[in-house]
């Protein structure tokens, strides 16, 4: 019979979880599975309710974007003690009996954004830089892409920071924030957002602010907005993941086991540095 | 013609359908919901289903029925969410450096107590109004929670008997369900029965007037958020032990779906009228028309819009029906 | 005088004394201004009203009294559109019409004095006086001149109200209620329907509200009056109706009613 | 009677006219039940009282009457807690006390009834009734006690009201304002504050009402009755105080005045 | 003693304080923040910095002035955030079309009266909750945002004359902060001056009084909600200029924070009573918190407990001092 599979998502306010679901769905669709998707809108409790319905209508595999990692884990023993398998998309789960842990380390992937930023300072900025974090506090996985690019960038010689403002993972209010930061340091040399809302926000605040020239914005998630801001040059890189990818990784797993096969503890998505040297492929997912 | 002659006892039946017709109102949209997804769904009606939306429902309907109490004053506790996370995040704290789950259960509780009173001081005491207040409240416990757990979510590992209480079953009904129909029917009982809801009603119905009787009306008013408070650090508990976890991201938007249960119930906004019945009978269908719709499998891009609207256009005819027909009984009599 | 448009019902259907109008000055049958007809009203179970049948005539006063619940405010909130009946009919000057709400008699010039005032508590004295009827320049008020109306409004009324610019909430029960008649009795009302106008007012305030009463009906204003105080109605009264529990049970002409005989109409008395 | 206690003003200090207290079946001076002193009041910029000085003996009437907007209303609800005067004091028995609200003054068995009635429109009449009162089984409300006395309390006013279980904003303004005058007068009282009780009453309701002040005076109970009604006053007060514009302007024995004497005093005519 | 004597005329100052005590009291603390902040940052007295606050400022404060038409009829609209989310997303997508700006402009200001038109039929001739309506509203409104980008955030490319309405100076004044002020002079004149604005607060204060004087009380509630709905759009347009792109992810939780700068400047949530000089004190007095508190370099886990905190003890001392205040004035007469 058709299999469902469901996918237990965030919120669908951001690019990157729509991208998800979609990758998702042409993953489901290739391998005659049906998808369902639940939307948490942020509320932690409200993805265990999901799973916990899921489970009740005996759906044949459970992929999830955790809100809260460990908070997620009793539905996830639940689900797998009922017979369905669990894996686990982009926030990293705790150890588990989850199938398999798909998709970016996040912390790595902001390691590796400070190593880009140290370098990128060195070359193009004469190695001095006082940076400002748009974050997003209320936002595990944004918070650990924060933690990441700090550990490696703090102490490097040059660097000074400006401090972090929480954009609370809105684009409006990441907007104020960020125009706040840039007013409250006028020597700021670099903004890094640590998501969709807050890069968004971050480049609109350096265009409203006029400081095109003088900040050097980076981050994560593409946009249409920070590729023309990667075409003006203000801004010098953006991590772009494969969210589609993440998906249909996702997709196949939960395909592979319920039919009795078996997977990699953890799938890995590579991410991509986007830069102005190699920012042309993009063009055309974002018009 | 002028015969003096007195006038014709009314039915008690149509004065108490006209009384409750908000009660009523929501209980017929309730059971046609009930009807609606077990006719198009066929896991809606199964047990299993049945107690899952009980245990969820459960939080949202010890918060609902304070919140009750406090809507029926006149006033308002937007703080509840963020009461909810800071109690949640604060227990796994705790809980984490290993202190007895019961000890940190009765701690939380007054906990919840004291925030709650702080609050209804200045509501009451300071006349400071109370959608401020719990605005501030709300930013502030947000906030502490936030800077406790800094974003991150905290476990709570190895106290089955704490866990108990958000997944355990008793007599074949899911604990925290239990826990919220106990605290629903002592809501009834309050209002209906006791002094103290006397008091609450008459508070919100005449303020002054319940001054000028002699009621303690401030520290009534101020009572109703601790009664919130000891409500939050209950739901706050029962999300933590069902979630395994402390988290300030808990309860996001939660006061908003704790009102909308209230509202939906019939109690009004302006204070005086309200129903613990109805309180239960908003929550439930509120849960329900949520599990249904996952049930049905509904494109997540429409769920909003679905929710939105049903709630919208049930209230509405449910109006219409209920007004068309006390006019039309009063009209044939 | 249309006589033609006049329903048939409009002179047997006088209640239980049976009285015919009086015809002040005219030698033909008046035509009420307005005649009510099998007014009934319930609220819930509770038959506020059970087949009310009415006139008022130009010129004249009413009476209306009875016992508290007799259903007399309930009758004339029907008459001023406040209620929509649940039977019966309503003429004005022979024509049937239908309110569907206040605005349309206050179009047809019918004003009312509440018993519980309608007041707006965060809106000063002279615009709960203009409530509704607020002097415009363009879209704007004209404050100049409303203030300079709604003192003269008072006067007439002997009402002390030093601040006109205060909020209504602040004001004693006399001054607000004051402020109810004024706003009903200033707009060359055809009728005015006073539900206890008098009841907070002092002594020299209550004699201003029966001259005002006793001017407007030279005009040719109907007047409504429900009071308690029966010793008012022989003030200004032509005609008293009785109210029981709903129904109307008796009508006088004031010459030939007093004080002994209200009382004992009003508690049943005298079947 | 605790002579010691007595202050030295409160035989001087009698108002206007002048005039000892009445002294019923008793040769010596009988101490005020309650004596205020210098009372002031101001809301906002408005002085609403004036510096006012009255005595209430046990078991006597006061009428209290003036002007519209004179002071009445706030003086009595000084009395009963319900104001804080800025400045004056209040004596109660001899000994001056100091109210910090209205359960103050209710605790020394001050009972009032509140111009504006103060009932809790969404709570039913029995519930109004026994309000800050309630009977109690344990926590619970002892509903059957309550019903059941609830009907005797209406009764001794000749009121109807068909269902004590209706919500009060249901009922007409004279069964409303019968169980505000209920609730004060039920709990045995010393001192009866009745703001206009009789407003919106019938008249067999004002019969009812009027007696029972008369029987609760007997009882040695002190009843302060504010009403435009002046009839009313000869029937049940020993004592008229008058007020104007904040002010107490004058005192009359009930003997030793009229209608006429009144009525020129309220409007100052007479000075 | 008993000479009759007329009662002194009150000091017109002092019933003029006490009748605007509470926008006086947000003012005081308005300078106070601004005092404050001046002095312990460099930056925030600067010309760019204050004309970064005033744009900020300046859609919440568009819709605060229409919210505070809503409140004074004793209603509420949740969904403002949701219709500025979905004009936003919507004006982003018809531009994308290619059409004109400025008769996208027009377009959407029609489309944001019909949502506010259309909730407040509900509310005024259905006689719904406004709480009701605008909760369903808000899930409706933000659903349909969400559909219609799919998540996208669509960018507005290449419009420099509706860039200029976001992000341009007219005379040194950003664009958004003139329209802000231009919406809440209209706004006080509306109120303080028109038969319209009496109408509202006739409403507000006495629906039924306003009633039976014959206004047309449903008209006059249902058309606050196309105030408020044409509020919306213009806010959303002016975020869509800023941002040059839109999204159904704008002005998430905006609802509550102009509910509070409307409450904040001593609008009653019980109707009758507001200011549209207390609402601009108000939505000010919360932009320049936010922005000095960043200005200040606190830790952003902060930021939440301070801004609360900051509010609650402001308008707490605030209370504190006016109430006493006047006591004494009127002791000492
Ligand atoms: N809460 C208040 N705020 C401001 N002013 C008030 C307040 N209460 C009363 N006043 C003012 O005090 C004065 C006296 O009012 P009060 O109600 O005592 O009069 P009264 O003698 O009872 O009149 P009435 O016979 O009309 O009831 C009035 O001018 C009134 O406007
Ligand atoms: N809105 C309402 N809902 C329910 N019952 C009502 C309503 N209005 C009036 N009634 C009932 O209708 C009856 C008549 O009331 P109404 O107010 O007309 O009496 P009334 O003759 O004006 O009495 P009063 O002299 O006391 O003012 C009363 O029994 C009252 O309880
Ligand atoms: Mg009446
Ligand atoms: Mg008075």
């Amino acid at each position: 019979a058709e299999k469902t599979f469901a996918l237990v998502q965030i919120n669908q306010q951001a690019l990157f979880f729509n991208q998800m679901n979609e990758g998702a769905q042409k993953a489901a669709d290739a391998a005659g599975a049906k998808l369902v998707i639940f939307n948490a809108n942020n509320d932690p409790a409200a993805q265990n309710s999901a799973i916990e319905t899921y489970i009740q209508q005996k759906v044949d595999g459970l992929a999830v974007v955790a809100i809260d990692v460990n908070g997620i884990m009793p539905a996830v023993q639940q689900a797998t003690a009922a017979g369905i398998p669990v894996v686990a998309i982009d926030a990293i789960l705790p150890d588990g009996p989850q199938k398999a842990q798909i998709g970016v380390d996040n912390a790595t992937a902001g390691a590796d954004m400070g190593k880009f930023f140290l370098d990128y300072v060195k070359s193009d900025m004469g190695g001095k830089v006082k940076y400002g974090v748009v974050g997003a506090l209320n936002s595990f996985i944004q918070n650990v892409r924060q933690e990441g690019f700090e550990k490696t960038v703090k102490g490097a010689g040059g660097v000074e920071t400006a401090g972090v403002v929480d954009g609370q993972n809105i684009q409006d209010n990441a907007l104020a924030a960020a125009e706040n930061l840039i007013t409250g340091n006028p020597d700021m040399t670099a903004i890094y957002a640590t998501g969709e809302p807050a890069l968004m926000g971050a480049i609109a605040a350096v265009e409203s602010q006029g400081k095109q020239s003088d900040v050097k914005v980076f981050g994560w998630d593409l946009t249409a907005q920070a590729i023309a801001g990667i075409d003006a040059g203000y801004v010098a890189a953006v991590i772009q993941q494969d969210p589609a990818a993440m998906g249909a990784a996702a997709i196949d797993a939960l395909k592979t086991i319920s039919d009795g096969g078996s997977v990699e503890k953890t799938i890995s998505v590579p991410i991509t540095i986007v830069t102005r040297e190699n920012v042309e492929p993009y063009r055309a997912v974002f018009k | 013609m002028s015969a003096y002659s007195e006038r014709a006892a009314g039915s008690p039946v149509a004065d108490l359908l006209s009384e409750h017709a908000q009660v009523l109102s929501i209980a017929v949209f309730f059971l046609a919901c009930l009807m609606f997804f077990s006719a198009t769904t066929d896991t809606f009606l199964t047990l299993g289903n049945i107690l899952n939306v009980l245990r969820q429902a459960a939080p949202i309907l010890v918060v609902a029925v304070a919140m009750t109490l406090v809507i029926i004053t006149g006033g308002i506790d937007l703080s509840v969410g963020s009461q909810v996370a800071l109690i949640n995040a604060v227990a796994a704290v705790i809980m984490a450096m290993g202190y007895p789950w019961p000890m940190v259960v009765i701690g939380m509780i007054a906990f919840g107590a004291l925030l709650g009173i702080a609050q209804g001081w200045f509501v009451a005491y300071q006349g400071i109004p109370a959608f401020i207040v719990t605005l501030a409240g709300l930013s502030i416990l947000r906030g502490f929670a936030l800077y406790l757990t800094q974003g991150y979510s905290i476990p709570i590992k190895d106290v089955p008997g704490f866990f108990w209480l958000g997944r355990g079953e008793f007599l074949g009904l899911p604990v925290p369900a239990i826990i919220a129909i106990l605290v629903a029917v002592i809501g009834y009982v309050i209002i209906a029965y006791t002094k103290y809801g006397r008091q609450v009603v008459a508070v919100g119905s005449n303020l002054e007037a319940a001054r000028r009787v002699g009621m303690p009306a401030k520290w009534i008013v101020a009572s109703v958020y601790m009664v919130s408070g000891i409500a939050c650090a209950l739901a706050g508990l029962l999300i933590a032990a069902r979630l395994g976890s402390g988290s300030s991201n808990a309860a996001v938007g939660f006061e908003l779906q704790v009102i909308a249960a209230v509202v939906l119930g019939g109690t009004s906004l302006m204070g005086g009228r309200g129903s613990i019945l109805g309180t239960v009978l908003g929550t439930l269908t509120i849960a329900v028309i949520g599990n249904g719709l996952i049930l049905m499998h509904i494109s997540p891009f429409f769920t909003q819009i679905v929710t939105g609207a049903i709630i919208l256009v049930a209230i509405w005819l449910n109006t219409k029906i209920f007004t068309t027909n006390f006019r039309f009984g009063g009209k044939r009599k | 005088m249309i006589y033609d448009r006049q329903p048939p019902t409009a002179v047997a259907g006088a209640g239980g004394g049976n009285i015919l109008p009086r015809q002040p000055g005219e030698g033909g049958i008046r035509q009420p201004r307005i005649s009510l007809r099998g007014i009934r009203k319930n609220f819930g179970s509770h038959q506020a009203l059970r087949g009310v049948d009415l006139d008022i005539y130009p010129g004249e006063c009413l009476g209306l009294v009875g016992d508290n619940a007799a259903g007399k405010s309930t009758l004339t909130k029907i008459i001023s559109g406040t209620y929509i009946p649940d039977d019966g009919t309503i003429s004005i000057e022979g024509r049937e019409v239908r309110f569907s709400g206040p605005a349309d008699a206050r179009d047809r010039n019918i004003e009312m004095v509440f018993q519980d005032l309608s007041l707006c508590d965060h809106v000063d004295v002279v615009g709960n006086l203009f409530l509704g009827r607020e002097l415009t320049r363009g879209p704007f008020l004209d404050r100049r001149r409303m203030e300079a109306e709604a003192r003269a409004m008072l006067d007439a009324l002997e009402i002390r109200i030093p601040r006109l610019g205060a909020k209504v909430e602040k004001l004693s029960g006399g001054q607000r209620q004051a402020i109810a008649i004024a706003r009903a009795a200033s707009f060359n009302p055809k009728v005015l329907i006073m539900d206890e106008p008098t009841s907070a007012l002092a002594v020299a305030e209550v004699e201003a509200v029966l001259n005002l009463i006793n001017r407007v009906k030279a005009k040719g204003v109907s007047v409504i009056l429900i009071t308690h105080r029966l010793q008012d109605l022989f003030r200004v009264c032509d005609r008293i109706a009785v109210m029981y529990e709903g129904t109307k049970v008796a009508e006088r002409d004031i010459g030939k009613t007093d004080l002994q005989d209200l009382v004992q109409l009003i508690v049943g008395g005298k079947h």
